[in-house]
């Protein structure tokens, strides 16, 4: 089994080929709790983070110790996991520069731990290197620029001794990149964008399409729309060792208003596979070409080798924004199956022809214009990172069930500013509860079961081989289901919302823990910002107006919350 | 009738000659003092104030056409900003048109149609006073607003989303739909008088066959006011809700729509043009026979050239819009429909040539003025014949070409036979005549000024001269022509005040006119000049179309109505047979308390929609003591 | 005259005046005045301040004038300021229909913040905006949040509803939590 | 690159300015239909003006003594074959009129489609194309190929505006929430007149459009250089002026394509100096008339959207050296 990476499930942590057979992102392999025990599930340590943002990231366990980022402004904090109380081994607070809080809180920056060393990003654009042990700075590198709209919001991948890292920034008209630094120093050692040339997005005789026109990123725009198309590496990337690929998905472009940017808007909207070494590309699949409703591909992948239609295949199943489940073959890039997993009306399903979603003219955005009721809602049907289990075969999905209202407005492009000339205004989908955890049958491409949700879904979900499914809701519940069935089995209300995917790790005593950091804000917890007013129906994107159903607005401030069994 | 009379009940009948006037003098007359004036609600007076009101605001509204005459006599002159420019040319349109034109036909009609119809009130003598205050007050808002820099700015028409909540700041926008709303109730309300008033109280005898052509023609733009108008005051409703309450109606984000306004706002604008025009055709329908001294002919044709009309009316809106990328199949049938009334107003004018063809046409100023009619309305109407042909529109939509066309219709086709009207009737309403030899320089400067100002318009708007501009540019080659505009506006300008002092000099220095100085053959020259507080001493009774001409010694007369109190007689609606006897109100302060309630609510509802709550409840105070029960019967049969 | 009778003239006289004053469309802003009108005095914390003295003998148009406040949503909406701050109700950036102000509620404060900008992502606008335009913009943000209706506050937009409009709503004041 | 035959062009318009904007001068497919129409219906109209006044003056001058009855009933056959003729005309008229209407109805399928919306107060262009890049933004100026259909889509970015380009076509309205087209073939080369005939505000009269037609190949070649990026400045004046752009507030409104002002609210820039005209047809194209334009926007067309940048008179020398040469 070849598939390394980290996903922001945090639960596996792995260097080359170092794990079990069964690792898979947001899998924990620990069967030590069960559907019959989980209900003696005790919490047996919290501790206050001191920050009041939008904790999105896991905890990350190495050994024993516990690595949390905290949100922007950032403090990596170093848990002992071996003394009871979770004591602080070291903590570490980079310089920030406030403008990133411009940005929003919705980041998702964990920490790395690999080889001794912690890398992580901060929202301001450094890329930081430290010492696991003493929390030492080995390197500090900005590398994305803030008065060009630039950010860093998803954790970085350590493999071979790179450090890549890619740029959030869609909503000000940033455009897209991913970057491989040196581990040791630092250095920039290559970054290939998401539009433009090809030379700059990477694209050279190994690619699969080779021989199609050249200079896509450029012709497929309005002229010059690609210099500032958005398209950002804003969530996690992916690794293969065996192949030497790197995955990655690329954000929407911008500005959100499509009239500004006529074409497919390539390489927005779909996902790169491209050379660990050098990051020439190797295929690319458009998930949402001329995305209309900012949703992007940087929703987290799974790399999986499992059967496919009674074949092993290497796979790489992609829960898009887009309300589809996108399996393809990972290595030549071709698309298996892309299956709804929740109401969608914005397309009507595949074309084969075109290896796209056929879009639904009656939801077409136009600028100047208000279009109604499209399903999925900005930004997007996945709230978090899915898990799968192999015992189940089944995906976790945490999805959201939101649709919009979108005007699209012509916006004019100031750097540092945001450059969406789109208003929403969201709410539930007709007749569905706004969130839920579907549970995805891969192999039959349909929904086993779905536990629905009050509210959207905005952490990851864990699954453990013990059969259970663990995941956090914004209302600050966090609840173990029955993986085969769904069944709720055990819940715990934290005191502020959880946004971060749970994580289990077996402790130095050999036990199997399960935490979780709760903490909202930004963008996720919108009503629960004290600084929104939702008497403004596109306040935070027009999520005030769905999240209007949050019974009693959790405090904001993160805790860490640790549970065993007695 | 009863025979029991009660003891105080004193008919006309026991009465002679001089006393039944003094008595009937003592019941109807309006007392002295301002109290009296505020409560009267005698059709004559108000009648009279609402054109004298109108002809202030048809002198404004001239002062403003020639600032803006004077703003572009040159190339991208500095006269007037646009900011300004655009308060008067929306204010100059509006006030024509909703405090001149359609109030001054009405006004005429609040003073003729009694006495044509031989009654001694208007129906709704109370709504009369009322509709006239409220009238005042939206003149006085818009005039008011005008020089406090709140004049409106965006067009008569008012098109959105220029006059809508984001385009239009400021309460400019609102004052124009909320004088629209002063102006239609009081234009609505007049309206409902007369039609009552020519159904219900015409002299006994007079069956709709021998009802005075100017009647028959009030008759029918009542009706089309009572139809028309409220398009607009939905309208302009609408556009205040947007504007000010946050609704949608005109708003495409929000599934409102631009061109509704357009729809509804021409459904009136259209019609309005009528509204305007048939009071008109009543008016030369009345001269004429008087001038010509021989009856009309087509009296049955010309009847129903003006019902025709009025239907007509009601299909052309859409000519208006034929830019606006309406289906073509659509706008082909409006294209036919505005053709087809060319064929209404066809008949009008054969049928009054032949008057002439076969009459001994007399040239006193009010004939001239019909000529000066002739000689501009039908280029005015020859090219709304081109304008209603869309290919055509599309060339000269919106240019300086429509401003000559409305122009000719408008001034030579109403205020042209309206000045001849004044010149007719000022007798009747003053007792004096004015002077012949002004009235012909009047009638000159008039036709002449005019042709000159209006008639090079057409060639600049074919040349490409654009509607509502503050300024063009010297490489237009404009610059010429419109000089020549400007300066001929002031011989049009010299024409109407020439007229103006005319009518002050005659007021005092007029020859006595006497019952019937014209010699024409109407009811209302049956009574004295001006006419007494009651109209007829005794109702008269009519056998014929024009009962002066056909029993020219003495009319007979129906006698039993009251002389104690306001009575009338209500006759049958086609063939005008007594029926019943009908208490007039008295005279009241409460229509103008009313009005005045009405008013400022309407005017608070500009600042804020509460305005409407809270100003029902004075409304409705006032109303209550308007209409509070005296206990005498309103009808005996 | 009697002395009601002149202060009705009086007050008649300033209504008549104020009416003026707010409905008028001054467009262009002579540069001297422009000039003068961007040396607010501010207080070394950044929060709080006086305007310059032009700006009451202008008769503060940019908070009273329709005009000018029309400006201001347009530039509110032309210069991204939807971007962080939605249509009032906050995003990124903190709500403004609220009237709780990080700095203050006062037209200095206001201008500074868009002139200058402030940590935590607020962008300063000193080289995309005019001074005259930063005016419209504070006298506009101020119309957002305040707690009366002004006479001269701009209306709904011809746009996706998202709030009541400036004329219909004043802020309330939420109980700080 | 010289054009003769446009120089030659713009002297005689020069010397007959008042006929680029005149539905009297038909230059264009449309424009010549409604031309004849035009004749037809004002020729009849002048017929019958003259016939009507010759009736009123014979009757005025004679003076006839005839029975009213006799009167009466041959003056109902006049007016029964009055009304009769009018009948008849107006059917013709209105048969003419929708004949007329039917050319201007078919669509070419080979039509060169722009993209047309306005704004207070300018008008802005979008010529497009199969390939997005190759689709570029201009402002207040179009050149069109002669002989070539042109399908104008109409568009409005905020009030109600309305295309008028009377030598070419006759107008059609831009209005927000509709979509309104406008099809026309320019038949020769000439530079037309085009002014926004719906009002649409404060400076309704200053928005004005020119219309370019020239043979295709000029035209191709027009073409070209408008998609490519703006030319890079040639002296050190010129730098001066581009740097100023990208750093002062024009930026946040104005694109010049090749440079980071990346602005969407304003005209487009990238080739402002090949544009004959600045501001909607105000002003012409030299440095002084650019200078006075950027010092005081307000002054000249009061109420526009452009703000008056302060700048000192070096920058404004060179600003306005650069615009210019944005050839």
């Amino acid at each position: 089994m070849a598939c390394l990476a980290l996903a922001p499930a945090g639960v596996v942590w792995a260097s080359d080929g170092g794990t079990a057979p069964e690792a898979q992102p947001g899998f924990s392999t620990l069967d030590q709790l069960t559907p019959a025990n989980v209900g003696g599930l005790q919490p047996v340590a919290s501790l206050p983070t001191g920050s009041r943002g939008a904790h999105g990231a896991a905890p990350v366990i190495a050994g024993d110790t516990a690595f949390i980022l905290t949100p922007f402004p950032h403090e990596l904090l170093a848990l002992d996991l071996r003394a009871p109380g979770l004591p602080v081994k070291w903590r570490y607070r980079p310089a920030a520069d406030s403008m990133a809080a411009g940005q929003g809180g919705g980041g998702r920056n964990a920490p790395v731990a690999e080889g001794g060393r912690v890398f992580f990003t901060t929202l301001d654009g450094h890329a930081i290197a430290l010492d696991a042990a003493t929390g030492v700075v080995l390197w500090d590198m900005r590398v994305a620029d803030l008065a060009q709209g630039e950010t860093l919001r998803a954790p970085p991948l350590v493999a071979r001794g790179t450090v890549l890292l890619g740029n959030g920034g869609d909503d000000f008209g940033a455009r897209g990149w991913i970057a491989a630094l040196s581990a040791e120093t630092g250095a920039l050692l290559w970054k290939r964008y998401s539009t433009g040339p090809d030379e700059a997005v990477g694209i050279g005789p190994g690619f699969a399409s080779a021989g199609q026109e050249a200079n896509l990123g450029v012709t497929t725009w309005s002229p010059s729309a690609w210099q500032h198309g958005g398209g950002g590496v804003s969530g996690p990337i992916l690794w293969d060792a065996a192949a030497g690929l790197v995955f990655h998905g690329t954000g929407y472009p911008a500005p959100w208003n499509p009239d500004q940017r006529r074409g497919d808007n390539r390489w927005t909207s779909g996902l790169f596979a491209r050379a660990l070494e050098d990051g020439a590309a190797r295929w690319f699949l458009p998930v949402s070409p001329h995305d209309l409703y900012a949703l992007g591909s940087t929703t987290p992948n799974l790399l999986l080798d499992r059967e496919w239609q009674g074949r092993q295949r290497p796979l790489l199943v992609h829960p898009d924004a887009n309300g589809h489940v996108y399996v393809l073959d990972r290595l030549s890039g071709a698309l298996l199956s892309a299956e709804a997993f929740l109401p969608v009306n914005a397309t009507e399903g595949l074309d084969p022809a075109q290896g796209v979603l056929r879009r639904n003219p009656a939801k077409q955005v136009r600028s100047g214009g208000t279009t109604t009721g499209i399903c999925p809602a900005h930004p997007g049907a996945v709230g978090g990172a899915a898990a799968y289990s192999p015992r189940t075969g089944l995906l976790y999905i945490p999805a959201r069930r939101l649709c919009m209202d979108l005007e699209a407005r012509d916006t004019t492009f100031i750097p540092g500013t945001p450059f969406t000339g789109a208003n929403l205004r969201q709410m539930p989908a007709p007749g569905l509860y706004p969130g839920a955890l579907v549970a995805w049958d891969l192999g039959a491409a349909r929904v086993a079961w779905t536990k629905d949700e009050a509210l959207p879904l905005e952490g990851g979900a864990l699954a453990t081989a013990g059969g259970l499914v663990f995941y956090g809701t914004a209302e600050g519940v966090l609840k173990a289901l029955d993986a085969n069935t769904g069944a709720e089995l055990w819940r715990f209300q934290a005191a502020s919302g959880i946004i971060a995917p749970p994580v289990s790790y077996q402790g130095p005593d050999g036990r199997q823990f399960v935490a979780v950091l709760a903490g909202t804000g930004g963008f996720p917890g919108a009503a629960a910002g004290r600084e929104i007013d939702i008497r403004d129906a596109t306040a935070a994107e027009g999520r005030a107006l769905a999240m209007r159903r949050l019974p009693q607005p959790p405090e904001a401030g993160g805790m860490l919350y640790v549970f065993a069994l007695p | 009738m009863s025979d029991e009379r009660p003891p105080h009940d004193l008919r006309d009948t026991m009465l002679a000659e001089a006393s039944l006037a003094h008595g009937l003098t003592r019941t109807w007359r309006t007392p002295a003092g301002l109290l009296g004036a505020l409560s009267t609600v005698d059709h004559k007076i108000i009648g009279r104030r609402y054109i004298a009101t109108a002809f202030v605001f048809l002198a404004l509204g001239g002062i403003l056409g020639l600032l803006m005459r004077w703003q572009l006599a040159r190339p991208e002159a500095r006269v007037i900003g646009p900011d300004l420019y655009n308060q008067i040319f929306t204010v100059h349109g509006t006030n024509m048109m909703f405090l001149f034109a359609v109030p001054v036909m009405e006004a005429f009609a609040v003073y003729l149609v009694p006495l044509m119809v031989g009654t001694r009130n208007i129906a709704f003598p109370r709504l009369n006073a009322f509709s006239y205050w409220v009238y005042l007050a939206g003149g006085i808002l818009l005039w008011v607003a005008f020089i406090l820099d709140t004049g409106p700015d965006v067009g008569w028409f008012a098109y959105v989303p220029l006059s809508g909540p984001q385009y239009a700041a400021g309460k400019r926008a609102d004052i124009w739909a909320q004088m629209i709303t002063f102006t239609e109730i009081s234009a609505l309300a007049v309206a409902v008088e007369i039609v009552v008033t020519v159904l219900k109280q015409r002299a006994p005898g007079m069956s709709l066959n021998r009802v005075p052509l100017f009647v028959w023609s009030m008759l029918v733009t009542s009706f089309v006011i009572i139809l028309a108008m409220p398009a607009v005051m939905v309208a302009s409703t609408a556009l205040i809700l947007d504007r000010l309450v946050g609704t949608h109606f005109f708003n495409p984000a929000e599934g409102g729509d631009v061109l509704l306004w357009q729809h509804l706002f021409w459904f009136f604008g259209h019609p309005e043009v009528y509204i305007i025009f048939i009071p008109a055709v009543g008016m030369i329908s009345s001269m004429l026979p008087t001038f010509c001294r021989r009856p009309i002919f087509g009296y049955l044709p010309l009847v129903l050239a003006v019902v025709g009309t009025g239907i007509l009316a009601f299909g052309l809106w859409v000519h208006h819009m034929f830019t606006t990328g309406l289906p073509r199949m659509g706008e082909s049938f409006f294209t036919a429909s505005s053709m087809a009334i060319a064929v209404p107003n066809g008949i009008q004018i054969f049928c009054w040539l032949a008057t002439i063809w076969y009459g001994r046409p007399v040239l006193k100023t009010p004939m001239l003025m019909i000529l000066a009619f002739f000689f501009t309305f039908i280029p005015g109407g020859l090219t709304g014949v081109m304008v209603a042909s869309v290919p055509l529109d599309t060339q000269v939509h919106d240019t300086y070409f429509v401003v000559a066309h409305f122009h000719y219709v408008l001034v030579g086709g109403a205020v042209f036979p309206l000045i001849g009207a004044v010149y007719y009737w000022y007798p009747k309403f003053v007792g004096r005549m004015m002077s012949e030899r002004i009235g012909r320089w009047v009638a000159g400067l008039l036709l002449v000024g005019f042709n000159l100002t209006f008639f090079p318009m057409h060639i600049l708007g074919l040349q490409g001269m654009t509607r509502r501009i503050y300024a063009y540019p010297e490489e237009m080659g404009w610059g010429g022509m419109n000089l020549f505009v400007s300066l001929s506006a002031v011989v049009l300008a010299a024409g109407f005040l020439l007229f103006f002092i005319d009518v002050f000099r005659a007021a005092r220095h007029g020859p006595e006119a006497g019952e019937n100085p014209w010699g024409a053959a109407t009811l209302e020259w049956a009574t004295a000049s001006p006419p007494p507080p009651y109209n007829f001493a005794r109702i008269p009774v009519v056998r014929s179309a024009n009962p002066l001409w056909d029993s020219p010694d003495s009319l007979p007369v129906a006698t039993g109505l009251r002389v104690d109190r306001r009575e009338l007689l209500v006759t049958s609606v086609t063939e005008a047979r007594p029926e019943a006897r009908e208490a007039s109100p008295s005279d009241s302060i409460w229509p103008l308390i009313a009005a005045i309630c009405t008013c400022s609510m309407l005017l608070a509802s500009i600042f804020t929609p509460w305005a409407v709550v809270w100003g029902m409840i004075p409304v409705a105070a006032a109303l209550t003591a308007w209409f509070w029960p005296k206990g005498s019967p309103e009808e005996e049969a | 005259m009697t002395a009601k009778a002149r202060a009705a003239t009086l007050i008649l006289l300033a209504l008549t005046l104020a009416a003026c004053k707010r409905e008028e469309r001054a467009t262009r802003l002579d540069p001297p005045v422009a000039e003068a009108l961007d040396k607010v005095a501010v207080l070394p914390v950044g929060i709080g301040g006086r305007p310059p003295e032009v700006y009451p003998a202008l008769g503060s148009p940019y908070r009273s004038n329709a005009y000018q406040l029309s400006q201001g949503k347009r530039l509110y909406e032309w210069f991204n300021c939807r971007g962080c701050h939605a249509d009032g109700g906050g995003n990124t950036g903190p709500a403004l229909l609220d009237g709780w102000w990080r700095y203050g509620p006062d037209a200095v404060s206001i201008f500074v913040s868009i002139r200058d900008g402030r940590p935590n992502g607020m962008p300063a606008f000193r080289d995309r905006l005019t001074t005259e335009q930063i005016w419209q913009l504070t006298g506009y943000i101020q119309s957002m949040g305040a707690t009366a209706i002004s006479v001269a506050a701009p209306s709904r937009s011809d746009r996706m509803q998202s709030r009541p409009a400036e004329n219909r709503a004043p802020a309330t004041f939420p109980a700080p939590r | 690159m010289p054009r003769p035959w446009l120089l030659a062009i713009g002297l005689l318009c020069t010397g007959c300015s008042s006929n680029w904007q005149s539905a009297l001068e038909p230059q264009g497919d449309v424009a010549r239909h409604l031309d004849g129409l035009f004749w037809l219906f004002t020729i009849t109209a002048v017929v019958i003006w003259l016939a009507v006044m010759l009736v009123l003056l014979l009757g005025l001058w004679r003076r006839a003594r005839l029975p009213q009855a006799v009167a009466d009933r041959r003056a109902g056959i006049a007016v029964g074959a009055a009304v009769a003729a009018t009948v008849v005309i107006i059917s013709g008229l209105t048969l003419a009129s929708y004949l007329a209407t039917r050319p201007l109805a078919s669509d070419a399928p080979d039509a060169l489609v722009i993209r047309l919306r306005g704004f207070q107060w300018w008008w802005e262009a979008t010529y497009q194309d199969e390939a997005p890049d190759r689709g570029f933004l201009t402002a207040n100026e179009i050149h069109i190929p002669v002989g070539r259909p042109v399908r104008i889509e109409l568009a409005a970015a905020d009030v109600i505006h309305s295309f008028w380009v009377p030598n070419l076509a006759g107008k059609q309205d831009m209005i927000p929430g509709r979509d309104n087209a406008i099809t026309f073939t320019a038949q020769q080369p000439g530079i037309w007149r085009g002014q926004c005939a719906e009002f649409c505000g404060l400076q309704h009269a200053h928005m004005a459009l020119l219309v370019v037609a020239e043979p295709p190949e000029a035209f191709d070649r027009w073409r070209e250089a408008q998609i490519a990026e703006a030319r890079p400045p040639a002296d050190e004046v010129e730098a001066e002026g581009q740097r100023l752009l990208e750093a002062k507030a024009c930026s946040a409104c104005h694109t010049v394509r090749g440079t980071t002002a990346a602005g969407t609210l304003g005209p487009d820039l990238t080739h402002l100096g090949s544009r004959q005209y600045l501001a909607a047809g105000m002003l012409p194209m030299t440095r002084g008339a650019m200078a006075a334009w950027i010092a005081d926007p307000q002054g000249v067309k009061p109420g526009n959207n452009m703000p008056m940048v302060p700048l000192t008179a070096d920058e404004l020398q060179a600003l306005s050296a650069y615009l210019v040469s944005l050839k």
